[in-house]
C-alpha cells in the first residue's frame, strides 16, 4: 500500500486488519451498524446533527483501526472523538450541553496531549511514521505519561473518567452504546498500539498501572451504586470495566514473549465481550426510558447482565477466567493479593448488576409506546452476538469450557448470590443512603464551568483619550509667528546666524 | 532577453495592467470590469502554472533592470517565490469572485478593483523580487496599494484604522529601508541566494550585521504582525470583507512573513544566523506573538476582530518555522504560509457572508446560523478546525511539521507553545462553532434574501466553498506532488543544499 | 553650448514678445517652454556625448567676461527648469481661464525661466547676484498675481529677498575687494593660493543664499508666499526658485571654502538641515491649510538638501553630491505635481483648508492620486526619485559611524513627511460628503498635475545614468 | 585744515544727522521731507567726490523720484493713519542690537581685510578697452565686457515695473496742482532732457550712461505728469510698452545680429560679442534705447496707474 503515501499525506498507510485487530474491527463495525439501525427508527429530532456526527465518528473509529501510520491513526482518532460531541449534545438540554462542554474540553485536551505524544514517539523513531516502526523506539517518562493521559482520557478509566458519567447519560441510547462500546475502546486500542510491550520503563511503571486498574474497577462499581439513573449506572460500570480492560492490557505488556499473542487475544476478547454487552445494555436502558419493555425484552436485558457478572455460559465467564489464568502466569504471579481483589471486583460488579436491574424494574412504565421493530432487531442482534460469542469465536471455547467446570461455576456464582443478599439487605434493611449521597454531582462540571469563564470573558471598553488642550495655544502662537513677528524674527535670525557663525568658525 | 526572463515581468503585469485599465473604467461598466478582472486572473494563473512546471524542472527565470548602483531591479522566479505567487494568484481568483459578489451595487467599484489588482501585483512582485532592494520596493508599494482598500468605506472608523495602518506600515517600511540600506552599503544588493551572501562579512562587521537584522526584522515584523507591532491588524478589520480576507490571508501579513523567510534564508543564511546567535530571540518573539495573539483573540467579541487576532498568532507560525533553522521546521513554516492563507481567507469569506446576509458582526449574534447558511457554516467550521490544527485539515500538516521540526532543531519548548496555542485556538473557535451549529436561531440583526436558490449570493458562496475544499484537500492529499507540502519540501531541499 | 544658450534666450525673447503682443502671450510662452525643453534635452545630449563645455560671454578673457559652464550638472538643472516650466505652462494654459490667472503670468514665468537657466549656467559671482535679483523680483511679481490677498506675503518676500541680496552682495564685494576675481573657478584658485580670513564673506553669502532658498531657520517668508500664490506659481516657486540659491550654495561651498572651513560649514548645514526636517515636517503636519502644508513640506524637504550638502562638505564623498541633485530633481517634480494638484482641487472644491479635501478621492481622483504619488516621492518610498536620493544619502552614512545621529533625524523626517502626506490622503478617502451629480471637473489639468508625479517615479529607473552623470 | 575739509566734515555730519532725523521723525510727511533733503545732500557728497554722474543720478532717483514716490504713497494713506505707528520697542530692540553688531563685524572685517585687490582686472580691461568700441572703462564693462549683467539688470527694472503694476492701488487722493510748480516744470523740462542726453553721450568717454540719463529723463517726466501736464502714460498703450521694452529689445537684437555675423558653423556661438566695426554703433543704439526704456519705466513706476482708462 505504498502508493497511498504519494496520494494522501506523507506516510499514509492503511491495511485490512488481521488477527486480533480484525476481531476488534469486526465488533466495532457491528456495534456501529446496530447502533445505526437502532437510531434509524428512534432518532426523530435534529437528525442532521445526529447523523453527521454519527457517521463522522464511525468513519473515524473505523479509520483508526485500519490505519498503519501515525497521522492516519490520529486523523481517525480525532475525527471520532470530536464528532462524538455532536452525539453527546444531541438532545440540546442543559445537562447535555454541560456534559458536552466537559466532553469537548477534555477531548481537545486529550487530542493535544496525544499530538505531543505521537510527535515525540515519531521523533524518537527518527521520523518514521509507520506504527510498526514505533515499536522499536524506547519510551521516555514524558512520552509515556502523555500517551497514558491522552489515550486514557478517551478510554475513561479512573481518574480520567470524569467526562464519561456525564456524557453517556446525556447522549441518546444508540450513541451511548457506541460511545461506551466502541469509542472508549479506541483509547485502549491506542494504548495497545503505541506503547511497545516489554519496554524497560513501562515495566517499571506497571505496578502503578495495576493500582490504577483496580482503583478504576472498584471506584466505578461503587460510584454506580450511588446513582439512580440507569445510564449513569451503566457509565460507571464502563469505568469499572475499563479497569479490567486496562488490567488485560497490563497483563499483555507484562507477559513473556511466548505468551504475548495469547495475551493480545485475551485483551481483544475482553474488549469484544464488554463492547457487545455494554452496548446492548445501553440500548436496553434507552429503550426502558422511552419505550415499553415487552416481555422478551426482559430476556434480552438479562443476558448481558449475566455476561457482565461473568456467570458461567457467558462470554464474561470465559474472559474473566482467562484473566485470572493470565494473572497467575505473568510477572504478577506471586502477587497473592490479586486473585482476592478480582473476587472483590466480581462482587462489586454483581452488586452493580443487581442495582441496575432493580432500577430498571422500578422505573419501567408500561404506558409508553412500543419499540419499533428495526430497533428491537438491532438490539437483539447485539444480545445474540454477545450470547453466541463463544460459539463463533472458537479460540475462546477452551476458556469457556474451563469456566464451566464446577470450580469455575462456584467461583463465579457465589459473589453474585452474595451480592443479591447484600443488595436486598441494603435496600430493604432500613439502611437507606442519606439523600445527600444519592446522585452526587460531579465536581468536574464545576471545573468545566470555571474553564469556560476563562475563555468567554467580556472585554472592557477602553477609555477614549481626553481632547488635547494645547491646540488653542498652538493656534495663537502660529498666528503671532506668521503675522506680527515674522519680519523682525526673520531679520534677526538672519543676522544672528551670520554673527554666530562668524564667532564660531 | 528571452521568453524565460520576461515571464516574471508578465506575471506581475498580468494583474497590473488590468488594474490600471480598471481605474479608468466608468462605474457602470460592470461586464467589462469583470472581464478584465477575471481575464487578468486567468492569464496570471496560466503564466504561473507555466513557471511552476519550469521551476520544478530546474529552469531559471531571471529578469534584471539597472536601478541603483550595486543593486538592480531583479525579478527572479525560484521555488520559494513561486510558493507565494501561487498562493496569491489562486486566492486572488477566489477573492475576485467574492469581491464581485460582495460589492454588487455599491459605489466606487472601479477604484476598489483597481487597487485590488495593484495590491496583487505588488504581492506577486514582492514574491518574485530577486534581491533586497526590489523586495523593499514592492513592500512599500504593497503598503500604498492596500491603504485605499482599508479605508474603502470612507467612514470615520475606517479612516481611523487607515491612519493607524499607515502609521505602522510606513514606519515599518522606513525601518526596513534603513536596514536594507545598511546591508546595501556593506555588500550591495546581490541576488537572494540559498545560504545568504553575508558570510564574508561575518568576521569584520558582526555588530553591523546584527543591527541590520534587527532593523530588517522590525520592518518586516510590522506587516507580519509580530508582537509589539501588531496593533494595526485588528483595527484594519473595518475594511470590506474581501479586503480583510486578502489582507489577512495573502497579501500584507504574508508579505511580512515571506520577507522574514527571505531574510533568514537568502540574505543571512543559516550559518550566519547561527553564528550570530540570532535565532533564539526570533523564536522567542514568534512564540510570544503566537501566545499573545491567541490570548487576545479569546477576549474579542467581534467576529472579525477575533479572526484578526487569530491571524496575529497564526502568521507567527511561519516566522517560528523559519527561525528554528531546521529543515523540517522550515517545511512547516513554509507550508503554513500557504495553509494559513487558505484557512484564514475561508474564515473571512464566511464572516463576510454572515455579515452580508444576516448582518452579523458579533459572535453572540451567530446563534443557529448553521441551519440558515449551512454551506458557509461548514466552510467556517472547516477553517476553524484547520486553525486549531485538527487532522484532515491543512492546519494539521503544518502543525505537525512545525512541531516535529521543533523537536528536530532542538527547541522542545516550542512544542509546548504550539500546544498551548492550539488549545487557545480551540477555546476561541469552538464556542463560535457551537453557536453556529448547536444553538437555536437567535435574532439576526439584518437578515436579507440575497438569492432564491442558495443561502446567499452564489458569488459569495462559491469562494469559501472552494477554499474550504482546498483546506481539506491540502490536509488529506498532502503527499501528492501538487500539494504545498511537496513544494515546501522542494524549496527546503534547494535552500538547504547550497554547499 | 549653443543649445544651452538658445535655451536661455528663447524664453527671454518669448517674454519680450509676450509683453508686446499680449493677446498671444500664453501661446507664445507655452511654445517657447516646449522648445526650450527640446533645447535643454539637446544640451544634455551634447554634454553627454561631447563632454562639458564652457563659454566666455562676449569672448573676452577670463576675469573680464562672465563665464558660463555647461556640464552634466548644469545641463540637468537646465533640463529640470525647462521641464517644470513646460509642465506648468501646459497646466496653466489648460485652465487659466477658470483660475482667473492674469495674462501677466506668461512673461513673468518666461523671465523666471530665463533667469534661472542663466543662473545654472553661470559661474560668476556677480552675474549670480543679478540673476538672483531677477529671480527674486520675478517670484514676487508672480506671487502678486493672486491679487490683494497675496500683497502682505509678497511684500515680506520682497523685503527679505532684498535683504538677502544685499547680504550676498556684501559678501561678494568683500571677496572681490580682496581677490579681484568674480569668476568662481579662478577665485577658487586664488583662494587656495593665498588663503586669508574670508569667513565673513562666506558667511554673508551663505546667510543671504539661505534666506533666498528658505533654508531653516530663514524660511519664515516661504509658507505665506508660496501659499498665497496661484497654484502654477507656487509650483514654480517651490520646485525651481528655491533651487537656484541652493545650487549657488553648493557651488560656492564646494569650490571656495577650504577644507577646514568646509567642515565648520558642514556643521551648520547638518544642524539646520536636521532642524528643517523636523520643524518643517512638524509645521506641515499641524497646519490646517492645504497649500501651507505643501509649502512647509518644501521647507522640510530642503532639509535633505542641506543634509546632503553638509555631508558632502563633511565627508567629501561624491555620493552626497549625487544625493543632493537627485533630491533637487525629484523634489522639483514632486512639488510641481503636488502644488498643481492641490491648487486644482482647491479651485474646483472651493476652499483652502485641508477639510476641503474631504472625499476628494471620489470627486477628483486623478488630482488626489497625483498628490499621493508625488507624496510618495516626498516621503521617499521606492521606487521614486525621492527614494533614490534618500538611498544615496543613507548608504555612505552607514560607513561613517560618527554621524549616526543623522539616522534618527532622517527617520523622523521621513515619518513626519509620511504623516502629513497621508493626513491629506486619509481625508480624501472620507466618504461622508456625497458627490454632486453634476460635478465633473475637467480632466486635462488633473492629468497634467499627475504627469510630473509619474515622471518622478520613473526617475528612479533612470537613476543609473543620472548617478553616473552626477558622479563625476 | 582747509575750508574744503570743514565743508566735507560738515556735509558728513549733516548726512548723519539727516539720516537720524529721518528715522526718528514722528510725522511721516516730515520723514519724507527729510529723506528728500538727505538725498540732495548725498548728491552733493557724490559731487564732492568727483562723481558728477552719480551725483546727478542720486539727485534724480534718490531725491526726486523716490521723494515723489513717497509723497504719492503718503497721499494714498488713509487719513486715520496720521502719526507714525512704528514697530514696538520689543521688536525694535533686537533689530537695533543686531544691526550694531553686524556693523561692528563689518567694520572689523574691513579693518582686517586690506581691500587691496590681490589681482586686479583693471590692466586687462584697459588692455582690451581699444577693442571694446568705447573709450570709457565703465561703459565698456557695462555694455561690452559684462553686457549680460546689464541686460539682466534691464530686466530687473522691467520686472519691478511688472510687479508694481500687479499691486492694486487705491485711487489717489485728488492732487491740487500748484500753479508755481506748473510753471517751473515747463521751464525745467527742456533742461533736464538736455542734461540727460548729455550724460548719455558723455558715457562713451567719461562717467555717465544710460542709467543716469534714464533717471534724469524719468525725473522730468514725473514732474510733468504730477503737474498734470502730460497725458496719462499707460502700460496698455502699445507704444509705451514698446518703449519700455526698447532697451531689452535693442540688446537682444544686437546680440542676435552679432550672433549671426559671428556665426561659424564649427564653433560654439559667441553671445554678446560685438563685431569690432559695429561695436560703437551697437553700444550707442543700446544706450539710447536703454535710456528711453529706463526713463519711461521709472516714470511708470512712480506715476503709473493700474486703473485702466475706460475699464
Amino acid at each position: 500500500m505504498t502508493e497511498l503515501q504519494t496520494l494522501l499525506w506523507p506516510g499514509a498507510d492503511f491495511a485490512v486488519p488481521e488477527g486480533p485487530v480484525a476481531l476488534w474491527f469486526g465488533f466495532t463495525l457491528l456495534l456501529w451498524l446496530c447502533a445505526g439501525l437502532y437510531s434509524f427508527s428512534t432518532i426523530n429530532q435534529r437528525k442532521v446533527l445526529y447523523w453527521s456526527s454519527f457517521s463522522l465518528a464511525m468513519v473515524g473509529n473505523l479509520l483508526l483501526l485500519l490505519a498503519q501510520d501515525v497521522l492516519g491513526f490520529y486523523l481517525g482518532f480525532a475525527l471520532m472523538s470530536l464528532s462524538a460531541y455532536g452525539l453527546v449534545i444531541h438532545s440540546g438540554k442543559g445537562a447535555a450541553r454541560r456534559a458536552g462542554r466537559l466532553y469537548l474540553q477534555l477531548a481537545i485536551f486529550g487530542e493535544l496531549l496525544l499530538f505531543a505524544a505521537l510527535l515525540l514517539r515519531v521523533d524518537a523513531a527518527d521520523g518514521a511514521l509507520a506504527i510498526s516502526d514505533l515499536q522499536a523506539a524506547a519510551l521516555t517518562p514524558l512520552t509515556l505519561s502523555l500517551l497514558l493521559l491522552g489515550f486514557g482520557l478517551k478510554a475513561g478509566f479512573f481518574p480520567l473518567h470524569i467526562w464519561l458519567p456525564q456524557a453517556h447519560p446525556a447522549a441518546p441510547a444508540p450513541a451511548s452504546a457506541v460511545l461506551s462500546g466502541a469509542m472508549i475502546k479506541a483509547g485502549l486500542f491506542g494504548l495497545w498500539q503505541f506503547i511497545p510491550a516489554g519496554d524497560g520503563l513501562l515495566l517499571l511503571w506497571l505496578p502503578w498501572l495495576l493500582v490504577l486498574c483496580f482503583s478504576s474497577a472498584f471506584f466505578g462499581a461503587l460510584l454506580a451504586l450511588l446513582h439512580r439513573k440507569t445510564k449513569v449506572v451503566l457509565a460507571y460500570s464502563s469505568v469499572s470495566q475499563m479497569g479490567y480492560l486496562l488490567l488485560a492490557l497490563v497483563l499483555y505488556w507484562s507477559s513473556p514473549a511466548d505468551y504475548q499473542a495469547q495475551a493480545a487475544w485475551l485483551l481483544v476478547w475482553y474488549a469484544c465481550h464488554h463492547a457487545l454487552l455494554k452496548s446492548a445494555l445501553f440500548l436496553a436502558a434507552g429503550t426502558a426510558s422511552s419505550y415499553r419493555l415487552q416481555s422478551w425484552h426482559w430476556l434480552a436485558l438479562l443476558w448481558p447482565l449475566v455476561s457482565l457478572t461473568a456467570l458461567p455460559l457467558s462470554s464474561g465467564a470465559a474472559v474473566k477466567y482467562g484473566l485470572k489464568q493470565e494473572l497467575g502466569q505473568g510477572i504478577f504471579a506471586n502477587w497473592s493479593l490479586l486473585p482476592g481483589l478480582l473476587t472483590i471486583g466480581a462482587l462489586s460488579t454483581a452488586l452493580l448488576a443487581w442495582h441496575l436491574l432493580a432500577l430498571l424494574r422500578e422505573q419501567h412504565q408500561p404506558t409508553k409506546p412500543k419499540l419499533p421493530s428495526t430497533a428491537s432487531f438491532s438490539w437483539l442482534v447485539l444480545v445474540l452476538a454477545s450470547l453466541s460469542m463463544p460459539w463463533w469465536l472458537t479460540q475462546l471455547q477452551p476458556l469457556w469450557w474451563q469456566a464451566l467446570q464446577p470450580a469455575g461455576i462456584l467461583a463465579a456464582g457465589w459473589p453474585v448470590l452474595l451480592a443479591a443478599g447484600l443488595y436486598w439487605w441494603w435496600q430493604h434493611g432500613g439502611r437507606p443512603l442519606p439523600a445527600s449521597w444519592q446522585d452526587p454531582v460531579s465536581p468536574a462540571l464545576g471545573w468545566s464551568l470555571w474553564l469556560k469563564s476563562c475563555y468567554q470573558t467580556q472585554s472592557s471598553r477602553q477609555q477614549a483619550w481626553p481632547p488635547p488642550q494645547w491646540r488653542k495655544q498652538e493656534r495663537r502662537a502660529n498666528r503671532w509667528l506668521t503675522q506680527q513677528a515674522l519680519l523682525p524674527l526673520a531679520s534677526s535670525t538672519l543676522l544672528a546666524v551670520i554673527l554666530l557663525l562668524w564667532l564660531l568658525s | 532577453m528571452d521568453w524565460n526572463s520576461w515571464l516574471p515581468v508578465f506575471i506581475v503585469l498580468s494583474s497590473l495592467l488590468p488594474g490600471l485599465l480598471i481605474f479608468s473604467l466608468a462605474e457602470h461598466r460592470f461586464a467589462l470590469r469583470t472581464t478584465l478582472n477575471l481575464g487578468g486572473v486567468l492569464v496570471k494563473l496560466l503564466l504561473v502554472a507555466w513557471m511552476w512546471q519550469g521551476v520544478k524542472a530546474g529552469e531559471d527565470y531571471y529578469f534584471e533592470l539597472p536601478f541603483l548602483p550595486g543593486g538592480s531591479f531583479i525579478l527572479h522566479g525560484d521555488a520559494l517565490s513561486l510558493q507565494f505567487v501561487l498562493l496569491s494568484s489562486v486566492l486572488w481568483l477566489v477573492t475576485t469572485l467574492y469581491a464581485i459578489g460582495y460589492l454588487e451595487g455599491s459605489p466606487l467599484r472601479s477604484r476598489f478593483f483597481g487597487y485590488f489588482s495593484l495590491c496583487v501585483s505588488a504581492t506577486v512582485g514582492l514574491a518574485l523580487s530577486g534581491n533586497l532592494i526590489s523586495f523593499v520596493l514592492f513592500y512599500e508599494l504593497l503598503t500604498l496599494a492596500t491603504f485605499p482598500l482599508v479605508v474603502h468605506r470612507g467612514t470615520v472608523e475606517s479612516l481611523r484604522a487607515g491612519r493607524r495602518y499607515l502609521a505602522y506600515t510606513i514606519s515599518g517600511g522606513v525601518v526596513l529601508m534603513l536596514g536594507a540600506a545598511l546591508l546595501h552599503s556593506l555588500t550591495g544588493s546581490p541576488v537572494f541566494m540559498p545560504g545568504g551572501y553575508l558570510s564574508p562579512l561575518l568576521a569584520e562587521h558582526s555588530g553591523l550585521l546584527m543591527l541590520a537584522f534587527v532593523l530588517l526584522i522590525t520592518g518586516l515584523g510590522v506587516k507580519a504582525a509580530l508582537l509589539p507591532l501588531h496593533g494595526w491588524l485588528p483595527e484594519a478589520m473595518v475594511a470590506p470583507a474581501p479586503v480583510s480576507a486578502l489582507l489577512h490571508a495573502v497579501a500584507v501579513v504574508k508579505a511580512g512573513a515571506f520577507g522574514i523567510v527571505r531574510v533568514v534564508y537568502d540574505v543571512f543564511g543559516v550559518d550566519v544566523m547561527q553564528q550570530l546567535d540570532l535565532t533564539w530571540p526570533l523564536v522567542m518573539l514568534a512564540s510570544a506573538t503566537i501566545l499573545y495573539g491567541s490570548w487576545r483573540a479569546l477576549q474579542q467579541q467581534d467576529l472579525k476582530r477575533r479572526l484578526a487576532y487569530s491571524t496575529v498568532s497564526q502568521v507567527s507560525y511561519v516566522t517560528l518555522g523559519v527561525a528554528m533553522l531546521g529543515p523540517v521546521a522550515a517545511v512547516g513554516g513554509l507550508v503554513h504560509l500557504v495553509h494559513q492563507g487558505v484557512m484564514k481567507i475561508t474564515l473571512f469569506f464566511c464572516a463576510g457572508n454572515f455579515a452580508e446576509t444576516l448582518g452579523i458582526h458579533k459572535i453572540r449574534e451567530l446563534n443557529g446560523v448553521g441551519r440558515r447558511m449551512p454551506l458557509s457554516s461548514i466552510a467556517f467550521t472547516l477553517g476553524a478546525c484547520g486553525m486549531i490544527g485538527l487532522p484532515a485539515t491543512a492546519g494539521m500538516i503544518s502543525k505537525w511539521y512545525l512541531a516535529s521540526g521543533a523537536l528536530d532543531a532542538g527547541y522542545p519548548l516550542v512544542l509546548l507553545v504550539l500546544l498551548t496555542s492550539s488549545a487557545l485556538n480551540a477555546m476561541y473557535f469552538l464556542p463560535v462553532i457551537y453557536r453556529i451549529w448547536c444553538l437555536p436561531a437567535g435574532d439576526w440583526p439584518a437578515p436579507k434574501q440575497l438569492s432564491r436558490r442558495f443561502e446567499t449570493h452564489w458569488m459569495l458562496l462559491l469562494p469559501p466553498v472552494i477554499t474550504a475544499v482546498l483546506i481539506v484537500l491540502m490536509g488529506l492529499l498532502a503527499g501528492t506532488d501538487l500539494s504545498p507540502l511537496s513544494w515546501s519540501k522542494l524549496i527546503v531541499e534547494r535552500e538547504f543544499s547550497y554547499d | 553650448m549653443n543649445f544651452a544658450l538658445a535655451a536661455v534666450l528663447l524664453p527671454l525673447l518669448a517674454a519680450v514678445l509676450a509683453l508686446c503682443w499680449r493677446r498671444q502671450a500664453a501661446r507664445l510662452v507655452w511654445l517657447s517652454t516646449l522648445f526650450s525643453l527640446l533645447l535643454a534635452l539637446a544640451a544634455l545630449w551634447q554634454v553627454v556625448t561631447f563632454g562639458p563645455a564652457s563659454m566666455q560671454l562676449g569672448g573676452w578673457q577670463t576675469g573680464l567676461a562672465i563665464r558660463w559652464q555647461l556640464n552634466e550638472l548644469s545641463a540637468l538643472l537646465l533640463l529640470m527648469t525647462a521641464l517644470i516650466h513646460s509642465l506648468v505652462a501646459s497646466y496653466s494654459l489648460s485652465q487659466w481661464r477658470d483660475a482667473g490667472l492674469s495674462a501677466d503670468f506668461w512673461p513673468l514665468s518666461a523671465l523666471l525661466q530665463s533667469a534661472l537657466s542663466s543662473l545654472f549656467l553661470s559661474v560668476d559671482l556677480f552675474n549670480w547676484y543679478v540673476t538672483l535679483e531677477l529671480l527674486g523680483l520675478a517670484a514676487v511679481a508672480l506671487v502678486l498675481l493672486s491679487g490683494k490677498k497675496a500683497l502682505q506675503a509678497a511684500m515680506r518676500y520682497l523685503l527679505l529677498s532684498l535683504a538677502a541680496s544685499l547680504c550676498y552682495l556684501l559678501g561678494v564685494a568683500l571677496l572681490y575687494g580682496h581677490y579681484g576675481w568674480l569668476d568662481v573657478p579662478q577665485l577658487a584658485v586664488a583662494i587656495s593660493e593665498e588663503p586669508v580670513d574670508h569667513r565673513l564673506a562666506l558667511w554673508l553669502i551663505t546667510a543671504g543664499l539661505m534666506l533666498k532658498a528658505a533654508l531653516w531657520p530663514l524660511h519664515v517668508w516661504l509658507p505665506a508666499a508660496h501659499a498665497a500664490a496661484p497654484a502654477p506659481v507656487s509650483a514654480l516657486l517651490s520646485a525651481l526658485v528655491v533651487k537656484g540659491p541652493l545650487f549657488m550654495l553648493y557651488m560656492i561651498w564646494s569650490q571656495l571654502a577650504g577644507p577646514e572651513l568646509a567642515v565648520t560649514g558642514s556643521w551648520l548645514f547638518l544642524l539646520t538641515g536636521s532642524m528643517a526636517l523636523v520643524v518643517g515636517g512638524w509645521s506641515a503636519l499641524r497646519t490646517p491649510y492645504a497649500k501651507v502644508m505643501v509649502a512647509y513640506s518644501t521647507v522640510a524637504q530642503l532639509g535633505y538638501g542641506l543634509l546632503a550638502l553638509g555631508l558632502m562638505l563633511h565627508l567629501t564623498d561624491p555620493a552626497f553630491t549625487q544625493a543632493l541633485f537627485i533630491f533637487v530633481l525629484a523634489h522639483a517634480l514632486a512639488k510641481t505635481s503636488t502644488f498643481l494638484a492641490v491648487g486644482e482641487m482647491q479651485l474646483r472644491l472651493g476652499g483652502k483648508r485641508l477639510s476641503t479635501f474631504r472625499g476628494a478621492s471620489q470627486t477628483m481622483p486623478l488630482a488626489m492620486f497625483a498628490v499621493a504619488v508625488a507624496g510618495g516621492s516626498l516621503i521617499g518610498l521606492p521606487p521614486s526619485g525621492g527614494f533614490v536620493a534618500k538611498w544615496q544619502l543613507l548608504l555612505p552614512l552607514w560607513q561613517h559611524s560618527q554621524l549616526w545621529w543623522l539616522l534618527p533625524v532622517i527617520l523622523a523626517g521621513t515619518l513626519l513627511s509620511a504623516a502629513y502626506i497621508f493626513r491629506l490622503v486619509v481625508l480624501a478617502f472620507n466618504r461622508a460628503k456625497p458627490v454632486r451629480p453634476d460635478f465633473a471637473p475637467a480632466l486635462l489639468p488633473q492629468w497634467l498635475a499627475l504627469l510630473p508625479a509619474l515622471l518622478v517615479w520613473m526617475l528612479a529607473f533612470a537613476s543609473g545614468s543620472l548617478l553616473s552623470w552626477l558622479g563625476g | 585744515m582747509s575750508g574744503d575739509f570743514w565743508f566735507d566734515a560738515l556735509l558728513g555730519l549733516l548726512l548723519l544727522l539727516l539720516a537720524l532725523a529721518t528715522i526718528l521723525a514722528r510725522q511721516l510727511a516730515a520723514a519724507v521731507m527729510l529723506y528728500v533733503v538727505f538725498g540732495l545732500m548725498l548728491a552733493l557728497a557724490w559731487a564732492r567726490l568727483g562723481a558728477a554722474d552719480l551725483a546727478l543720478a542720486e539727485a534724480a532717483i534718490g531725491a526726486g523720484l523716490t521723494g515723489a514716490l513717497l509723497f504719492s504713497a503718503l497721499a494714498r494713506q488713509p487719513k486715520s493713519l496720521a502719526p507714525a505707528q512704528g514697530a514696538g520697542r520689543v521688536e525694535r530692540l533686537p533689530a537695533l542690537l543686531l544691526c550694531s553688531a553686524i556693523s561692528a563685524v563689518l567694520g572689523w572685517t574691513l579693518w582686517q581685510l586690506p581691500l587691496q585687490p590681490q589681482h586686479s582686472q583693471l590692466p586687462a580691461a584697459l588692455e582690451q578697452l581699444g577693442s571694446s568700441g568705447t573709450e570709457h572703462l565703465v561703459t565698456a564693462v557695462l555694455l561690452n565686457f559684462r553686457a549680460w549683467d546689464t541686460l539682466l539688470e534691464l530686466l530687473v527694472l522691467l520686472l519691478a515695473l511688472l510687479g508694481t503694476r500687479l499691486v492694486a492701488a487705491p485711487e489717489p487722493a485728488a492732487l491740487q496742482h500748484w500753479p508755481l510748480a506748473r510753471q517751473w516744470s515747463k521751464r525745467l523740462l527742456p533742461l533736464l532732457v538736455l542734461v540727460a542726453f548729455f550724460v548719455l553721450w558723455r558715457g562713451a568717454t567719461a562717467p555717465g550712461g544710460a542709467f543716469q540719463a534714464g533717471a534724469l529723463l524719468a525725473a522730468a517726466l514725473v514732474v510733468l505728469r504730477l503737474n498734470g501736464q502730460l497725458p496719462a502714460l499707460r502700460f496698455d498703450f502699445w507704444w509705451v510698452r514698446a518703449l519700455i521694452l526698447a532697451g531689452v529689445l535693442a540688446f537682444l537684437l544686437a546680440g542676435l545680429l552679432s550672433l549671426w555675423l559671428n556665426w561659424q558653423p564649427e564653433q560654439a556661438a559667441q553671445w554678446l560679442r560685438w563685431p569690432l566695426p559695429l561695436a560703437k554703433g551697437l553700444i550707442l543704439l543700446i544706450e539710447l534705447s536703454a535710456t528711453l526704456a529706463i526713463g519711461l519705466t521709472l516714470t511708470l513706476l512712480v506715476v503709473g496707474e493700474r486703473k485702466e482708462l475706460g475699464a
